[in-house]
């Protein structure tokens, strides 16, 4: 019993010591991030960008409105943001996780540099993608007043977090958990992702519209939500567009090394295309396997197969002639891709995926939403508001469909009601190991 | 099917030489050592750096390799199982599964997440042909890798003085001690060797499946667990004969089954091997003296 | 009197055990109370109870039958997924929660606990490592299975297949339950922190009486001396088999309420990292003690928790920590250490009787 | 003695290791309260004859019959209900058990309560423990061990852990007691002790016993007859006086101190 009491009291002090370390944290932000190791050059790039989206958002929101929404109150955005993060920081999952964290944090660096008065306290948290360590997260987030929450994600976690959200009226925008069943029934809930189904589909649809394909092969990983999610919907919608698939063959996360058997179906069932809802390292086996049977079909992916060229060592020949759908192209030539891109090199050493550019587009879809607000309903101090009430705020803002955000994973994006992200899928090819637009 | 047999040795052959390791220090320090996944992972990662970052050639990266897993194997050995060596084998369980959780941790904060992809170091090679089907460098190096190591080891545990304590230890640490051999510093000898092979074993499972993250080595480190379970653990030839039959049927699982459930197929024939073998393959029976 | 005194040394470590487990229960209500509890700790009572029962289970098969298994999470997930189908099924026919929790957890006992009986007859025949090792392939496969598994529910009845959800040919108004790798979503939250308790008093009068009777003592038997127990007429299969059907099920009763405290649980949760963490938990507290089984579930489910503020070395620290924490509690210098001081204090108790 | 009133009588026991005779044609005949001795050479067979007796192992061929129901096709823990306890020569005793405890197992089977009673403490869980505590109790007394019942099994010294092995035997009510080297290890004040604690089990429980010994005083002391084997065989049976003076039996050991030496 002894050890008990012990145990609490731990507990407590521990919990008292965390809020106090993260607030430190936090405030040390702002003060860095003007000196951010990046170079002067990059950071007032990244100043002037972030304004030049604003005034295209800002525009974009004008003419819409100048119709038939209220019109500018020129309200501003004030105070400081408790904005959380969660996400597999380590574990099998820990590159997704930190590719968002990084992602995030240069848009959140972004945003407190743009002016003094409205400032990000960030605050990402370790879920090893395990729903009950995600539920940890959000409630360690919860002690710590977070105010809104750019996570979690992955899928799992997220559906098990965003319960807990919408009860307690906290407002999610995830980056990457892309599954329906992570927004469906909650109101507080939102995606940058496009939905599993919704790729599923759209790929279908190309394949079919573009005529690439008579036989089709799928490969998926059936221990995995997002790529059995992508394989059932386009396995449907295929049957419905008379596109014939051959061969249907699964890996799990276990298995994810030999690809012979899997491949050798799909050769003698003499599909000319394989579709491989599925992340970018089980893709390049795949890939690399293919070359060695000398089987060279068509591959098409989805936005889970980017960050494939710029893993480091890959052979990106091996890529050469894969189409994929995807939001994000670190090879975009727009000012904001550049920007991002230049910026995530600078700070880590890499090139960003589709991941981190989702990431990216979070914080500022936020920042955005509520200068939106402001704009509209005049003057706005986020410091100290109940997460309940930024929730409504930005839940409005969100589903108004006058409201639409500019990112590098897409321009005009628009939600809807339900929380599901409307933007075009653009489809890519690799070809001398870039992309390049269909 | 005989595409499919060449897969499944491929792949067993994989798991062979990792369960090698296993299997070495498992019959000689009576530990299962669920670090030893670990170690591969380190032995890839430090071949990689040598080979991307320092521009060395293969032979003298998987030299390096070597060299550091085996200076890991010794640090971990005296650092954590040495204190536990009378302790209850659970507790050295525990412990070698705390290490297997720092390596992967201290890989994470070192290498970063972000997947690398293992240089081909057999590039100039030429693959062989059979029967129509295209068997990889790497299979032939990583089949003979093993053949070549199975066979120094079983010579090097009858012939020589070291390896002839090693198998004193196995048998009876007592008695062991009472002939004058040092116990200590044999397990730790065993623990070295094992490391040391794990970083060959990191290197040819890296070059045959070239992701490399941290936690590449957790599964095949349990796979090949298995395998040398299903060979009959403590038995050198009977690791891989049990890695590469383990790789066998998952490929014929896949072919001939289902892809799905291809691990359930694998682990169902474990099962059933072991209640009809219940020492594995080539186990030994151990009559319980009354 | 000899006897009383003899029963009475058994239910002086049982009743510590509730005493434990009931002071826990009050300190929290009495923390929430004053407003003092963490949204931290609150959201992990649940987990930590499960967390408790499931080490308590482990302990019957490691600690008192000496057996090693390395695929409990198998059973939980046995015990999740079925307590969850029943909760959703029934959502409709038992509003009331206590009594739909309830079910789903008995449910979910008795499926793992069939489970365990599947799994144990071949098991039990086999020893030591390899015994474990069968256990983890059991548990990879119930893993693989149930990455597979879709089951929904129309006005026909529960659907199931192998395949995917199209498969399952559900009516229009059906609803899907088990969604292969995504597992279930929208779980209506059941658990709650007083059942918890509740059911955790309940797992230790279970455990602790059995180990305490002629059962339990036939099982230590066992484990000690087989072929000593077979001679003095001690039926061997029937007694492992009590003690594993009896965790099995016991785990699968966690497992119910561990899922039902989230809106969604996947099968990927109880992998073999789940079955070796609650070994953790079982080796840490003392291989066969109840109390350190408790006591080890929870601080090392809080542990990774209080880690939070160093970020990154989170994890790496913990490695850390569980491999000091067990050198310090196994290594046999420091042992005969405790134990000297242990016995000089037992000594000078017995001088002032 | 006729057949009809032996405990035990086996005919033609024999087992085969791995094609190597260890035991064969081994017939005796034990009745209902004799002590009978088994002597002979180190790895004679004794202990594999307790193994076969118990059902450890299965006998090649041949049959045992107890108390004239064939126990070809019990296991060891049907042995035991049949009638046949025993002791080891190498002692396994249940360790982390109190001595109590260890005599408790011996009394399993006659304990009568379910599982469910022990886990709902009925009331048949209460009286039933009552008795086999006094049970236990009463028989540690024999050899006055009772003051010991809650000391844990490993920490006893050796001739009392050998005693507690008969205590647990004896617990299990058999009709026939296979004690394999009792005294190994007791100076002859604990041997004289065994001796006159053997006699009084038998006389007080009314069973057999056949035990195998190295200390001839103790054979030739308590034994009513010896069997002698040697290579897994019968060489000489017969009362104390008859065997001292066996040439055969003289022979075999003589023999086996010369391989010996």
């Amino acid at each position: 019993m002894k050890k008990k009491l012990v145990t609490l009291v731990l507990a407590a002090t521990m919990g008292v010591g965390l809020m106090a370390g993260c607030t430190d944290a936090t405030a040390d932000v702002p003060a860095t991030t003007g000196t951010s190791d990046g170079s002067e050059g990059t950071a007032d790039a990244g100043t002037t960008d972030a304004g030049s989206t604003d005034a295209g958002t800002t525009d974009a929101g004008s003419t819409d409105a100048g119709a038939e929404e209220q019109p500018s109150t020129g309200g501003k955005l004030t105070g400081t943001l408790n904005l959380g993060m969660i996400g597999p920081l380590t574990g099998g999952a820990a590159i997704y996780g930190n590719a968002v964290k990084n992602g995030e944090q240069i848009a959140v660096d972004e945003i407190n540099a743009i002016s003094s008065d409205f400032q990000i306290a960030y605050n990402p948290q370790d879920d090893e993608h395990d729903a009950e360590k995600s539920v940890n997260a959000y409630n360690n987030l919860k002690d710590w007043n977070v105010q809104v929450i750019a996570g979690t994600v992955t899928t799992t976690p997220c559906v098990a977090v965003s319960a807990e959200a919408n009860a307690d009226g906290v407002f999610m925008l995830t980056p990457s958990a892309s599954s329906p069943d992570v927004v469906n029934g909650k109101d507080n809930m939102f995606q940058v992702c496009f939905t599993d189904p919704n790729q599923g589909l759209a790929s279908a649809q190309y394949i079919v519209d573009n005529s690439m394909a008579t036989k089709v092969a799928i490969i998926y990983n059936n221990s995995d939500a997002y790529s059995t999610g992508i394989y059932q919907t386009f396995n449907s919608k295929a049957g419905e567009l008379g596109l014939e698939v051959v061969s249907t063959t699964t890996f799990t996360d276990d298995t994810a090394n030999d690809f012979s058997v899997q491949l050798g179906e799909a050769q003698s069932a003499g599909a000319d295309l394989i579709f491989l809802p599925i992340y970018y390292q089980p893709a390049s086996l795949i890939l690399q396997q293919a070359n060695n049977m000398g089987y060279t079909p068509k591959f098409f992916g989805v936005d889970g197969m980017d960050g494939i060229l710029t893993m480091e060592g890959f052979d990106t020949t091996l890529a050469e002639g894969v189409i994929l759908l995807t939001p994000f192209s670190a090879d975009a030539t727009d000012d904001l891709t550049k920007n991002f891109v230049s910026k995530y090199n600078s700070n880590y050493g890499e090139t960003p995926n589709q991941f981190a550019a989702d990431g990216y587009d979070c914080p500022y879809a936020i920042y955005r939403a509520l200068e939106y607000y402001a704009d509209k309903n005049g003057d706005l101090d986020v410091t100290g508001k109940g997460a309940d009430e930024i929730c409504k705020i930005l839940i409005s803002v969100f589903t108004d469909p006058n409201f639409s955000y500019d990112g590098v994973t897409g321009s005009d994006m628009v939600w809807t009601k339900n929380g599901e992200v409307n933007k075009a899928p653009k489809a890519v090819v690799i070809k001398d190991g870039v992309y390049v637009g269909l | 099917m005989l595409a499919n047999l060449i897969n499944g040795i491929s792949l067993g052959s994989v798991y062979a030489i990792i369960a090698l390791g296993y299997t070495m220090v498992y019959g000689i320090a009576k530990m299962l050592n669920f670090a030893h996944g670990d170690v591969i992972m380190v032995g890839g990662y430090v071949a990689f750096c040598s080979i991307s970052y320092l521009g060395w050639p293969p032979i003298l990266a998987v030299l390096a390799s070597v060299v550091v897993c085996t200076i890991l194997g010794i640090v971990i050995e005296g650092l954590a199982y040495k204190p536990l060596r009378n302790a209850t084998s659970l507790a050295v369980l525990i412990t070698a599964i705390g290490v297997s959780y720092f390596l992967q941790n201290a890989a994470l904060l070192i290498w970063t997440s972000n997947t690398k992809v293992f240089p081909n170091v057999f590039a100039n090679l030429p693959a062989i042909q059979l029967g129509g089907t295209q068997i990889a460098p790497v299979t032939v190096i990583t089949v003979l890798a093993n053949i070549v190591i199975m066979i120094a080891l079983t010579l090097f545990t009858s012939r020589t003085k070291m390896g002839k304590a090693m198998r004193a230890v196995s048998e009876d640490k007592g008695a062991a001690t009472l002939m004058g051999i040092n116990v200590n510093r044999t397990i730790s000898m065993t623990f070295a060797i094992g490391s040391g092979l794990a970083a060959i074993a990191g290197v040819l499972l890296c070059s045959a499946y070239p992701t490399l993250m941290p936690t590449t080595g957790a599964m095949p480190g349990i796979k090949a667990f298995t395998a040398a379970v299903f060979g009959g653990i403590g038995s050198i030839p009977g690791a891989m004969l049990g890695g590469v039959l383990l790789g066998v049927i998952e490929i014929f699982g896949k072919a001939y089954v289902s892809t799905q459930l291809s691990d359930a197929i694998v682990f169902a024939v474990l099962i059933i091997v072991l209640l009809v073998k219940p020492t594995g393959l080539l186990g030994h029976k151990i009559r319980e003296k009354v | 009197m000899e006897l009383f005194k003899k029963i009475k040394k058994h239910t002086k470590i049982s009743f510590l055990n509730y005493g434990i487990v009931i002071a826990f229960y009050f300190i929290i209500q009495v923390v929430a109370m004053s407003g003092h509890l963490t949204n931290s700790l609150k959201g992990q009572l649940i987990p930590i109870v499960s967390y408790v029962i499931m080490a308590l289970a482990l302990n019957l098969v490691v600690g008192i039958s000496g057996e090693l298994s390395l695929g409990h999470a198998g059973f939980m997930s046995v015990g999740a997924f079925s307590g969850v189908v029943v909760s959703m099924s029934l959502a409709d026919s038992i509003p009331g929660t206590g009594l739909r929790l309830l079910c789903a957890i008995l449910v979910g006992a008795l499926l793992a606990g069939i489970a365990g009986v599947i799994i144990g007859i071949p098991v039990l025949r086999l020893n030591g490592d390899y015994l474990a090792i069968v256990t983890l392939a059991f548990g990879e496969i119930i893993k693989n299975v149930l990455n597979c598994l879709y089951v929904g529910v129309d006005g026909a009845g529960i659907h199931m297949s192998f395949k995917d959800t199209a498969s399952l040919n559900l009516a229009a108004d059906g609803k899907i339950l088990i969604n292969g790798p995504m597992g279930a979503t929208g779980v209506t939250k059941l658990s709650t922190f007083m059942a918890g308790t509740i059911l955790l008093i309940v797992v230790l009068v279970i455990i602790q009486n059995l180990v305490n009777s002629r059962t339990g003592l036939a099982i230590m038997a066992i484990r000690d001396n087989r072929i000593a127990a077979e001679a003095s007429g001690v039926p061997v299969t029937k007694h492992k088999l009590i003690a594993f059907v009896t965790s099995a099920a016991i785990a699968g009763a966690a497992g119910a309420l561990y899922a039902l405290n989230y809106s969604t649980i996947a099968p990927k949760k109880f992998d073999f990292n789940t079955s070796i963490l609650v070994l953790v938990f079982v080796v840490l507290g003392g291989i066969g003690n109840m109390t350190g089984s408790i006591i080890a579930a929870a601080l090392l489910t809080i542990l990774p928790e209080l880690l939070r503020k160093f970020a990154d070395y989170r994890m790496l620290i913990y490695a850390i920590v569980l491999i000091i924490v067990m050198i310090a509690t196994n290594n046999e210098k420091v042992r005969a250490f405790v134990n000297g001081i242990k016995k000089k204090s037992k000594k000078e108790g017995a001088k002032d009787e | 003695m006729s057949d009809q009133k032996a405990v035990l009588q086996t005919s033609h026991l024999g087992i085969d290791f791995g094609g190597l005779t260890a035991v064969d044609e081994f017939n005796i005949s034990i009745a209902p309260t004799e002590i009978k001795g088994l002597i002979g050479p180190n790895g004679a067979g004794k202990t594999t004859i307790f193994n076969l007796l118990t059902k450890v192992y299965q006998p090649s061929r041949g049959t045992i019959l107890l108390d004239g129901k064939d126990t070809r096709s019990m296991s060891p823990v049907q042995v035991n209900h049949a009638g046949i306890a025993r002791t080891f020569q190498n002692i396994r005793l249940f360790d982390q058990l109190t001595v109590e405890e260890n005599v408790k197992i011996g009394l399993h089977d006659h304990i009568k309560y379910g599982m469910f009673s022990g886990i709902f403490r009925l009331p048949s869980f209460w009286k039933e423990e009552k008795r086999a505590h006094e049970e236990a109790l009463k028989l540690l007394d024999i050899f006055g061990m009772a003051d010991e019942a809650d000391v844990r099994a490993d920490s006893l010294p050796y001739g009392a852990q050998r005693r507690l092995e008969i205590v647990r035997a004896l617990a299990t009510q058999p009709k026939l007691l296979l004690l394999d080297e009792p005294a190994a290890g007791m100076n002859p004040s604990e041997t004289e002790e065994l001796m006159n604690n053997i006699k009084k089990i038998r006389d007080e429980f009314k069973i057999a016993v056949m035990l195998i010994e190295h200390d001839m005083n103790l054979v030739m002391g308590i034994c009513e007859n010896i069997v002698v084997v040697n290579f897994g065989k019968i060489i000489a049976e017969g009362t104390p006086a008859q065997i001292q003076n066996d040439p055969q039996v003289i022979e075999a050991y003589l023999g086996g101190r010369k391989e010996e030496d």
